[in-house]
This record gives structure tokens, sequence and C-alpha cells, in this order.
């Protein structure tokens, strides 16, 4: 196990959440691919953390791991929010907020 | 004591300019007496200090130089403004204010019946114009002669619009300074030359004889447009519907000489311009004859008189072509007296009679003595009786002319004389001693303010002829009169003039048979015809265009740029899906592009 | 006080905007005399600056400097030169007139004052800054709050649709005042992003890292970028001044505005375009101002007789001045082409005349307009008659725009075209001159068709003369018309040694003509 | 090697899962998919010394998102047909993907490598101090944080705000 792989499978993880966010059109979807985005992102900093030596990492993850769940708790609301307004919460029904 | 040379001067310019301050600026002067009472006393004034210039004058001094810089050029100068006073100067101030004084006491009596804010705005402009003609006359330069000139031009609009209910006299008002207007633009790029060639305003600055014809030719074209030359004269017999004294002042005594004096002044480069000169005889002596012509066919007394003007002025002309600056000065001051005399008196019987058309007039000789009196010395000063000023400055100009032989100018000038006598005398016939007509018969004499001024001009309509000698010596020429075979030649076809027009015309006002087609073919303007018809037909329909262009290509093309805005942005505002998946894509694609980019580096 | 002089000058209409602010809307009395004070606060001011600047000692004088942005080298530099203090002068007269012109105004009177008082701390702001950044801050807020004051308090016209383009009028609200406002904006800050460009590319290419216009000055620039920066200050600057073909916001624009806001654009606006070539342009980069030259002052040729000739044609009355402003423009800008002490004297002796002159004219036009409820020309007539105060004044600006002496006009338009003369290209000078002929054309005829003939028609049933404070902005301004045109060394004392030194900065490094 | 084998595991694990949550077509099952995930990666950390981190993953993350994950699908679903999880353009969402993957593994493989440290791992104990001590700006702006989520999360979904009760009652 080294770095090069973990920072490897977090690049991997990373793509799959950026492929999920491109493709979905259910708030719930992307809110999931950005789960997967952030989850990468975490694997990252607890990563450097191991092969530095370095708590700091750590830390960070914690920060990151609670602004995800604040993320998650607004996304759902406002996704709960479309559902109301358009029985309906594919993402694209929004667009007419354009008009 | 004398006062010095140049606080009279200073007295003459600035007593009418104050005057026309005052009365510009200060409406309650303006619209009472104090108005007329004001500009008369400045006018006066002024005429006081000239005729004590030109005493001082009389013994020979050196030209007195008074300049200010008025504009500046990295530190230095570049033109000055100021008084020079000198014997040119001084006699064409006191030809200026005495004129301007007589018209003005005569306005007193004309225009009486005006409301008194009207009177107020008349005396105010001319107060204006004296102070303006001052500026010119008084000139150091040539520049600030073309402040001048330029300043009288405008009163000269003003007052032919005096009535300017009138569409006729606003008309003819815009018709004469757009025509001097045109022609001036000569004598500005004239100055731009002269100052690049010569790198002053001065006349007497040293130039080569080439860049004098070029220059000299410029200010020639602004000379044609202000002293009524041919072709440019059409605006002259137009600007007589001012009031009959502003035609005595600014249309026949001494705005439109203003032309004749610049070439005086600018003696020392008209010198030296042969070929300019040359053209200007010949232009001079056609214009005469030209104008003599189309005087002999008006009904209109006043314009009978403004194209004896043109006549007269383009005997000046000749003169100075000629190489006479003598000639050409001294007719303009006889001249100058004897019009502005004719003119004050057609003023009298136009006041008299209610109308200016010949046809109304007859039989004022018994009702209107004074009048008929100076009008005659006038009328024979002009047609050059022998022994009349008129007679001593018409042969003058003759015998210059004729100095080089016997040439087809000479010729012209000769007709012309013969046909003033011949127009002056049918004039005289139809106004004094034809028989009375409805109009002319209620007709009586005119008040003191009128007569004064005849009286006045009279005696030097008589006189000045004998006063040669002096301005021989004020010009630092000699004059010696002596009769010569053109000099006879001249008065007999003037007494030949009158005579002939006495057995035509004596009871009948209408034209013989013989001269009706070609009066036909004057009468109609074919000149005025074609400026007309060249400004609306040419130029309105131009400024048309462009205007239409500046609408309809110009400006549409800037909206069309704004449309292209308009429409590339409805397209482009279809990028913004707000699906914020899409928006994603673009942003992963830019910073895809981005790391490309940067790892191709 | 007297060394924090300019501070106050650009403060004053500031502070008196704040102040009208606090006023209630209601009080129209009040609100005026405010906004009076405020413009007359800053007429005297522009005085006291002439009166306090040594035209002997000539240069930049009364600096002031406070650092804004220190880290890029900006700074509030305020100084001033002959020009500035010519042009300061130009704008106290022409905001104390237009405030007075405006009393009529009683529709939200209190925010069209305050956008006029802004507009004009921007316009002296412009006037009297050294640093060229404050000097765009100064000039964006002079330009922008004129987009408020022509689409609320303008008027709409009908323009007929024709021409080629026609496609394009449905598109538009052509002639509405909105329209005209928008063009105005629109154009004016497309020239602003133009300017933005050049004056990074010279903070940037000097490197001094400093908006100093001095230093920026002495700075040497690649011919290269010379070149190409000097078209965007002429036309970023030229479509404030008008210059062809940028011109087609100001008839549109200037016919919309209400009387104060046509007096103050075409006024003082348009001076701050041509102020900029001049100023930035031709001093920052002499060898594209030489380079370019015979170009510009082609174009300004071009402008002059072209803007002549369509106002001419025009028969509404706004238009009428306001092509008249296109052409007059064309001699300022005629006049900084020539390169020549002339032709910069004459470019800033016509911004002050052309300015005083232009705003009577919008004064008087105003007036006709209140009291007819008609710019048409040939619906009026005879209204000497009725108003002769006005026709007298209507006169003397007509005399000034045709160049006439003993004008301000005349002193302007002589010297550009004597400087023309002087330059490579004298025949620009005989077109200067048609140009002038022209203007008598059309200036007359106007006059003509609407002052003189037979008394107004019963139509026109609301006309009169000025009255009380209507009669002030005419005469001041008349006056002042009068006033430069008699004894122009009053302006020239001050512009003569500042055009020296600048033009030193130009022509010296050319090495060519004096 | 046990080491290389566990994390071949657990990696293969999360990418797996992570596949199938971005091709899930049913809402439910992609959010299972997720817990998955996160657990698996909760091994990873255990693997990478950071005990205390998996912890607080398994807590947080599969207690309590994925329990509001579910909710939020529950409640907003209402037949099967809208559960289902649309997609779009697979093709180009999946080159650039894979171009992005490319990149990275590129730039990984390029850089120096860097072997474990040997340095004791961080303890709670560690955490905790630099929590309260370095971090605490940070870790006071995160409560806040939470709070103003929390409060905003039910301003979101209250439904009887007084301007909304106007609109429906039109």
């Amino acid at each position: 196990m080294t770095l090069g792989l973990c920072l490897i499978l977090s690049a991997a993880l990373f793509c799959i959440g950026l492929y999920g966010l491109l493709t979905h059109r259910h708030a719930i979807g992307l809110l999931l691919s950005l789960e997967l985005m952030a989850n990468a992102t975490n694997i990252n900093l607890i990563a450097f953390s191991r092969f530095r030596g370095d708590s700091m990492g750590q830390v960070f993850a914690l920060f990151s791991i609670a602004l995800t769940v604040t993320e998650v708790v607004v996304g759902l609301a406002i996704v709960i929010l479309l559902h109301r307004a358009y029985r309906d919460a594919r993402v694209g029904r929004a667009s007419e907020f354009r008009h | 004591m004398l006062a010095s040379p140049v606080s009279l001067a200073l007295t003459a310019l600035l007593a009418p300019g104050a005057v026309a301050l005052l009365l510009a600026v200060a409406t309650p002067l303006r619209n009472r007496k104090s108005a007329i009472v004001l500009s008369v006393l400045a006018a006066l004034s002024s005429l006081v200090a000239a005729i004590l210039l030109v005493k001082g004058q009389l013994t020979p001094t050196p030209p007195q130089l008074l300049t200010v810089p008025w504009l500046l050029q990295g530190g230095v100068p570049f033109a000055e403004i100021g008084l020079r006073i000198d014997g040119i100067s001084a006699s064409m101030l006191l030809v200026v204010t005495f004129v301007a004084s007589c018209v003005q006491i005569f306005s007193v009596g004309y225009m009486h019946d005006e409301s008194p804010p009207a009177q107020g705005r008349y005396f105010t402009y001319h107060s204006l114009f004296l102070t303006a003609m001052n500026i010119l006359v008084l000139a150091p330069n040539l520049l600030q002669l073309f402040l001048g000139w330029e300043l009288v031009g405008v009163t000269s609009y003003l007052l032919i619009g005096y009535y300017y209910r009138k569409p006729s006299a606003a008309k003819a008002a815009v018709k004469a300074f757009w025509v001097t207007k045109f022609a001036d633009m000569g004598l500005l790029i004239g100055l731009l030359v002269l100052r690049s060639k010569t790198g002053s305003f001065d006349w007497d600055a040293t130039i080569t004889p080439q860049a004098a014809n070029l220059v000299t030719l410029l200010l020639f074209v602004a000379v044609m447009g202000k002293s009524a030359q041919f072709p440019l004269h059409i605006w002259l017999p137009d600007a007589m519907e001012g009031p009959t004294p502003v035609s005595a002042l600014l249309h026949a005594a001494t705005m439109v000489a203003a032309g004749v004096f610049l070439i005086v002044r600018g003696w020392p480069l008209f010198e030296l311009a042969h070929s300019t000169r040359a053209f200007m005889l010949g232009l001079g002596s056609v214009t005469a004859l030209l104008a003599a012509t189309m005087a002999l066919f008006q009904n209109d007394i006043k314009k009978v008189l403004a194209y004896s003007t043109c006549s007269q002025l383009g005997y000046m002309i000749a003169a100075l072509g000629a190489g006479s600056l003598l000639g050409g000065f001294f007719h303009l001051t006889t001249h100058a007296f004897f019009k502005a005399l004719l003119f004050l008196g057609a003023g009298s019987v136009i006041h008299a009679v209610h109308s200016n058309d010949l046809r109304d007039m007859g039989g004022l000789a018994r009702k209107m003595p004074v009048t008929t009196l100076t009008f005659v010395i006038g009328a024979l000063s002009l047609a050059g009786l022998p022994g009349l000023a008129g007679f001593f400055s018409k042969d003058l100009i003759l015998e210059a002319v004729g100095e080089h032989g016997f040439s087809l100018w000479l010729v012209l000038l000769l007709v012309s004389a013969f046909l003033t006598a011949f127009y002056m005398g049918r004039l005289l016939l139809r106004v004094f001693f034809a028989p009375a007509t409805e109009k002319s018969s209620h007709a009586h004499e005119s008040g003191g303010f009128l007569l004064l001024p005849l009286g006045l001009l009279a005696v030097p309509a008589l006189a000045t002829g004998y006063f040669g000698g002096m301005f021989g010596q004020l010009y630092g020429t000699a004059y010696h009169f002596h009769l010569g075979n053109i000099g006879i030649l001249a008065a007999g076809l003037g007494v030949l003039g009158l005579l002939l027009s006495y057995v035509l015309y004596r009871h009948r006002a209408e034209h013989p048979a013989l001269l009706a087609p070609l009066g036909r073919l004057i009468e109609h303007g074919p000149m005025d015809r074609l400026y007309e018809g060249g400004f609306h037909r040419v130029a309105l329909p131009f400024a048309a265009l462009v205007g239409w262009i500046d609408r309809y290509l110009v400006d549409g093309v800037m909206n069309l740029t704004g449309l292209a805005f308009i429409v590339s942005g409805q397209k482009i505002r279809r990028i913004q899906t707000g699906i914020a998946t899409d928006y994603v894509l673009a942003t992963v694609g830019g910073v895809l592009a981005l790391l490309l980019y940067g790892v191709m580096r | 006080m007297t060394e924090h002089i300019l501070s106050l000058i650009v403060a004053a209409p500031f502070v008196a905007a704040l102040i009208l602010l606090f006023l209630p809307p209601k009080q129209l009395g009040l609100i005026r005399f405010t906004a009076a004070i405020g413009a007359f606060v800053s007429l005297v001011l522009s005085l006291y600056v002439a009166f306090l600047y040594n035209s002997q000692a000539g240069g930049l004088q009364l600096a002031e400097v406070y650092p804004l942005v220190p880290s890029l080298g900006i700074e509030l530099r305020l100084a001033v030169d002959g020009w500035g203090v010519s042009l300061l002068i130009l704008t106290g007269v022409i905001i104390f007139a237009g405030v007075l012109a405006s009393t009529s105004l009683a529709d939200r009177a209190k925010e069209f004052f305050v956008l006029l008082l802004v507009l004009v701390a921007g316009v002296f702001g412009v006037f009297v800054s050294q640093d060229l950044f404050v000097f765009f801050l100064f000039y964006e807020i002079a330009v922008l709050p004129m987009y408020l004051l022509i689409g609320i308090w303008g008027s709409s016209h009908k323009v007929t649709e024709a021409g080629p383009l026609r496609f394009v009028w449905k598109w538009f609200d052509i002639g509405g005042r909105e329209y005209a406002a928008m063009k105005l904006t629109l154009m004016l800050l497309v020239g602003s992003a133009f300017i933005l460009v050049g004056l990074l590319a010279l903070y940037f290419s000097a490197g001094a890292g400093t908006f100093d216009m001095a230093v920026l000055a002495k700075a040497h620039y690649p011919r290269s970028l010379q070149l190409w920066a000097f078209v965007l200050f002429w036309l970023g600057f030229g479509s404030l001044a008008g210059v062809f073909p940028f011109h087609t916001w100001s008839p549109d624009g200037h016919a919309s505005a209400p009387t104060a806001v046509s007096m103050l654009h075409a006024g003082v606006l348009m001076k701050l375009g041509a102020f900029g070539v001049m100023r930035i342009g031709m001093m920052m980069l002499p060898d594209g101002a030489r380079f370019w030259a015979p170009v510009v002052g082609a174009v300004a040729v071009v402008n002059v007789v072209y803007g002549a000739l369509s106002a001419l044609s025009q028969k509404d009355l706004k238009y009428i001045i306001a092509y008249s402003s296109v052409s007059h423009m064309g001699v300022v800008m005629l006049g900084a082409a020539t390169l020549t002490q002339s032709g910069w004297n004459g470019a800033i002796y016509q911004m002050f005349a052309h300015g005083i002159m232009t705003g009577l004219f919008f004064a008087l036009v105003g007036h006709i307009y209140e009291r007819a409820h008609s710019r048409e020309v040939a619906k009026m007539g005879g209204f000497a008659t009725v108003m002769p105060g006005v026709a007298a004044f209507f006169t003397l600006a007509g005399l000034s725009s045709l160049g006439l002496p003993g004008t301000a006009g005349f002193v302007a338009e002589f010297l550009v075209f004597a400087g023309a003369w002087q330059s490579p290209q004298a025949w620009w000078s005989l077109f200067g001159v048609l140009g002038a002929f022209v203007t008598a054309v059309y200036v007359l005829r106007v006059s003509r068709a609407v002052f003189f003939g037979e008394g107004p028609s019963p139509h026109f049933h609301d006309l009169r003369d000025a009255r009380r404070v209507e009669w002030a902005p005419l005469w001041i301004l008349g006056g002042t018309l009068l006033l430069c045109g008699i004894w122009p060394r009053l302006l020239l004392d001050f512009i003569d040694p500042a055009t020296s030194s600048y033009l030193r900065l130009v022509v010296a490094v050319a090495g060519g003509q004096p | 090697m046990i080491e290389q084998v566990g994390f071949g595991l657990v990696a293969g694990c999360i990418v797996l899962a992570a596949l199938l949550v971005a091709r899930a077509k049913n809402a439910i099952h992609g959010v299972l998919w997720l817990g998955v995930v996160l657990g698996a990666t909760a091994v990873l950390y255990v693997m990478l010394r950071a005990p205390f981190l998996a912890g607080i993953q398994l807590l947080l993350y599969v207690g309590g998102v994925m329990t509001l994950m579910i909710l939020g699908v529950m409640l907003t679903r209402h037949d099967q047909h809208e559960a289902a999880l649309e997609r779009k353009r697979p093709w180009l969402a999946g080159v650039l993907s894979l171009f992005l993957l490319g990149m990275l593994v590129t730039a990984i493989q390029t850089s120096p490598e860097l072997h474990a440290s040997e340095a004791a791992p961080a303890t709670v104990k560690d955490i905790g101090r630099s929590l309260l001590t370095e971090h605490v700006l940070a870790f006071e702006a995160l409560s806040l944080l939470l709070l103003a989520t929390m409060i905003g999360a039910i301003v979101l979904l209250r439904r009887d705000r007084p301007d909304r009760l106007v609109e429906e009652s039109r």
C-alpha cells in the first residue's frame, strides 16, 4: 500500500463521482455523486496524513466531513422544496427559473 | 492744446463703442429717447475727434502705432490689435464719422414713427456699426481690419433685417450676410497665407510678388463680396430692404466702400501684385458698366441708387487696378458724400410720398424745394458735371486708366459715365419734375432733422473736389488737377447723358422701345436666379443627402451593430439552460482544457 | 483652504448633491435654491482657481496628493494646468447656467439635480486629475448619470423609417428617450472599454508601478504599442468627442435630453473626450500621435463639413444644434491634429468657446421648446416679436458659432485654422473655413425661419420672452462669449504656456515641425 | 503482503460500489451502494491508521447522511417511475471522466513517491487538542455553519411560512 495507490483510488472515486454528476438528472443522484467526490477528497487527506505523519490531514478531513454533512442537509432541503413545487425533483424542470 | 492723436483715435473708437455696449445691456436706456441722444452724441464726439485728427495729420507726421498682443503663440504675440493713425486712417475716419453723424441726425426724424424700443434697437445698431467701422478704419494690420470687416457685416445684417417682420427684409438680410461671408472666406484664407509667407498680419511686410499676387487675389475675393462687385453684387440691391438712412450709411457711403479701403490699406501688397490689379481693373470696369445698365431699368428709387453704388464702386476698384491709389480713395470720399446725400434725399422723398416707386412720384420740386436742391446737387455730382465733387474724382480715375493708352476698360468706364448721367437724369425727371401723381400730390417738405443732414452733406458733395490737394497730402502723393482730353470727353458724355434723358423721359416714364428688350433681360436678375437655383437645387439637396446618409446609413450601421449584439445575445442566451449539470459539464470542460494547456506548456 | 482648493472644487457639487438627498422632495424652491448654490460655489471656486493659478509660471500648480491604492500606485493626485483652468471655468459657468436654466423643471427635481451635480463633480475631477486611474474613474462618473438623466427626464420624438437598413427600426424604439439614452450610454461605454485597455497598456508598458500621468508621459513606449494604443484612445475618447462616425449618439442624445443636460453634455462632456485625446492620447503617445495625426485631422475635417451639412438638412431645432456640435467638435479635433502651438491653443479655446456657445444655444432652444411645445422649425416664424431677448441671444450664439470676430468662436476657429495652415496638411484649413461658411448658412437660415417674419401663428399662444431668473443663464453665457471674444488673452494667457510645455513632449521627440 | 491484499479488496469494493452508485437506476439502490462505498472507506481509514476518522465516518455518514438520504428519497418518491434516476449523455461524461482520470493518474505516477512515515498515528487527543487550539476559529465557524444549516433547513422546509400562506390562499 503506497501513497500513489491511495491517490489513484481517490482519483478513480472522484472521476466516478464526476461521471455521476454529469449524467444524473435527478437531484438525489446529483447529491449521491457529490458525496462520492467528497469522499474521494477525504481519502486523499487521510492518505497524506498517513504518509507524511501529520495529524493535520485528519483534522481537515474532519472539517470536510462536517461540511459535507451540511451540504447534504441543505441539498436535501432544496430537493424536497423542488419536489413540493414541481411534484418532480428532476433538475431540468427548475430551468424555468431562467425566464 | 490739442489732445494726442492716440487719445483722439481712442475717443473716436470708444465713444460709440461704450454707447453700443451700454444700450445693449441696459434695456431701460434703450427703450427711451435716451438711446437716440446717446448714440448721436457718440457719433458727434467721434466726428470731432476725427476732425482734430485730420487737422493733426495735415502737417506731415510719421504714422502713429499703438498695438497690444491679442493672440499668443508660444509666449510670443501671434496677432496684435491696436490703432494706426496716419493720413489714410484719419481721412477715412473723417468720412465715416461725418456721414454717420449726418445719417444719425437724419434718422432721428426719419424713424420718428417707430416705437421707442424699435428706435432704441435702431440706434444701438448704429452705434455698433460706427464702432465696428472705426475698428476697421483704425486697424494697424489686416487682422484687425478683418475683425472690423466682419463686424460691419453683422451690423449690416442686423440693419437690413431691421424690419424683421417683413419676410423680404429678413431674406435680404440673410442673403447679404451669406454672400459677404462667402466672399470673406477669401480674406480669412488670405490672412493665413499672408501670415505663413511673412510671419505677420501687417500689410507692409516684405513679400515676394508671387505671394503678393496670391494673397491679394484672396483678399480681393472678399472685396468683391463687400464692395458688391460682379458677380457677387447681388446682395446690394436687396439690401435696400433696410431703412433708407441705413442704405445711405452702410450700403452707399461707408461699409461697401470698406472693400476699397482694404485695398487702399493693403496697397503695399497690391502694388506688387500686378496680376491681381489687372483683374481688378477689368472686373471694376465691367461692374461699373453692368451696374449702370441695371440702374437704368429700376423703378425703385433706392434700387437705382444701389446699382449706381455698385457701378461707382466698380470705378474705384478699376482706379486701384490701374494703380491710382489716390483716384480710388478720392472717389471713395466724394462718392461717400454725394451718395449719402442722394440716399438721404431719397429717404426724405420716401418719407413724404410713402412709396419707393418712381411711378408714384413726380412734381416734388415745388413741394420739397430743399430736398430737391440738395438731391440735384448730389445727382449732378454723381453724373460728373464739371465743377462738382464727382467730376474731379472721376476724372482722376479715367485719367489713371487712360494713362497707359486707350483700352477697352477705358471705353467701358466712359460708357458707364454716360449711362450714369443718363439714369440720374431719368431719376431726377421722374421724381421731381414729372407731373405729380396721386401719392406725390400730398407730399410736403420734410422737417429740420431731415433737412439739416441734407444741407450738411451737400456742401462736401459740391466742394470736395477742390480739396484734392489736401487728400494728396494726407496720402503723401502729389495731386495736381489738369483737364486732359479724357476729362473733357467724360464731362461731355455726362452732359450728353443728361440731355438725352431729358429728351427721352421728359414726358413719359416708360423706356423707349429700343431699350425695352435689354431692360427685360436684366430685370429678371439672371444672376439672382442662378444663385438661388444653385442654393435650392444643389446645395440644399446635397445637404439633405448628407443628412439622409447620416440618419439612415451611418446611424443605420450603428443601430445594426446594436441589433447584431441583441440578436447574438438572444442566441447565446440559449447556452444558459438553467440545468445545474450543464454548468458542471462546462466547468469540468474548462478545467480540463486549462489542465491540458498547462500540460502542453 | 487654498491648498485644498482642487479637492474642494471636486467635492463641492458632491456635497451639494448629498445635501439635496436629504431635502424633502416636495420643497421645489428649496431644492432649486440648494442646487443653484452648489453650482454657484463651483463657479466661484473655479474662478478662484484661475485667480490662484500663476499663469506666468505655468505648469501644474495647486497640487494635492493622497494615496488611494498604494499597492497599485493609484493616488488621488490633483493638480491643474492652464488647460485645466480654462476648462474648469467652462464647467463652472455651464453648470451654474444649466441649473438656472432648469428652474422650471418640476418632475422629480431632487433626483435630477443630484444626478446633475454628481456628473459635474466627475467633470471637475477629470480636469484636475493627474493620476490616470482616477482620471478614468472621474470620466466614468461624468458619463454614467447621463443615462438616467436622459432616460427619465428626456423627451421623445418620431424618426421616420427609411433607408436600406429600415428593417432595423422594428427592433428599437428609435427616437424614444430610452433609445437615445441607451444609445448614448452604450456608445460611450464601448469607448470607455477602449480607453481602459489603452490605459492598462500604458501602465504595464511603463512598468513604473504608478498611474501618475507625469511619470507615464515621460516613459518611453515601444512604437508598435504607441500605434495601436493611440487608436484606442482616439476612438475611445473620440466617441465622446463626437468623432465621425461615432457621433451618431449626439443628435439623438442631445435632442432627447432635457435642457440642462443638453447644455452640460454638449457644453462640457464632449470636451472631456477631446481633452482625453489630447491629454492622454497625444501627450502619452507622441509617436502614435504623429503617425495618426493625418488621419485624425482628415476625420476631423469630415466632422466639420459633414456635421455642418447635416445640420443644414435638419428640420428639428435641437437636431440642428446637435449637429452643429458635431461640426464644432470637429474643429477641436482638427486643432488637436495639427500638432502646432496655434492649433492646440485653438483646440482648447474652441472647447471653451463651443462649450459656452452651445450651452447658450441649448438654453435658448429649451426655452423655445418649453413655450412653443414644438421643435419643428418649419412651423415657427416671427418669434422675435414676442421673444426679442431670446432672439437677440440666439443671434449672438449663432454669430459665435459661425466664427464672428468679437465672439469667442472666432478666436478659436482662427487659431485652429492658422494652426492647420502651419501643419503639413494646409488644405485642412480650407475645409475648416468652408465649414464655417456652411455654419453661417444654416445658422442664419434657422434664425430667420424661427424669429423673422410676421408675428407667430396663433397656434403658439404660450410664447413669451425670458423672465426674471431665466435671463441669468443667457446673460452669463452671452457675456462670457463676448468677453472671451473681445479679449481672448483672458484665457490664452492660461492656455498658451500649458500648450507650449505639452507640445514639446509630442513634437520635440519627433524633431519635426515646431 | 496482507496489507496489499486488504487494500486491493477494499479499493475494489469502493470502486465497484461507486460505479454502481453512478450507474444506479433506482434512487434507493444508489443510496444503499453509497453506503457500501462509505463503509469501505471507513475500513480504508482504519488501514491508514485513522481509526477516529473511521468512526466518525461511520457515525456521521453511514448513520446520519445515509438515513437522511433515504428519508429524502422516500419523501420525494411518489411512484416508481419518478424515483428512477434518468441519465443523459453518458458517453460524453464517460470520456471526460476517463480523460480526467488519465491525467490524474499520469500526474500521480510522475510525482515522486512518498514512503509511509513511521511517526506515531494521531490520537483522538491530538486531534482534539489541535481542534481547540490551532484551529479553534475554524472549529467555531464550523459550529456556526452547522447551526445556520439547521436553521436554514427548518426555514426552507417549514410549511406555514406567512408568505407561503398568502400564496396558497390565492
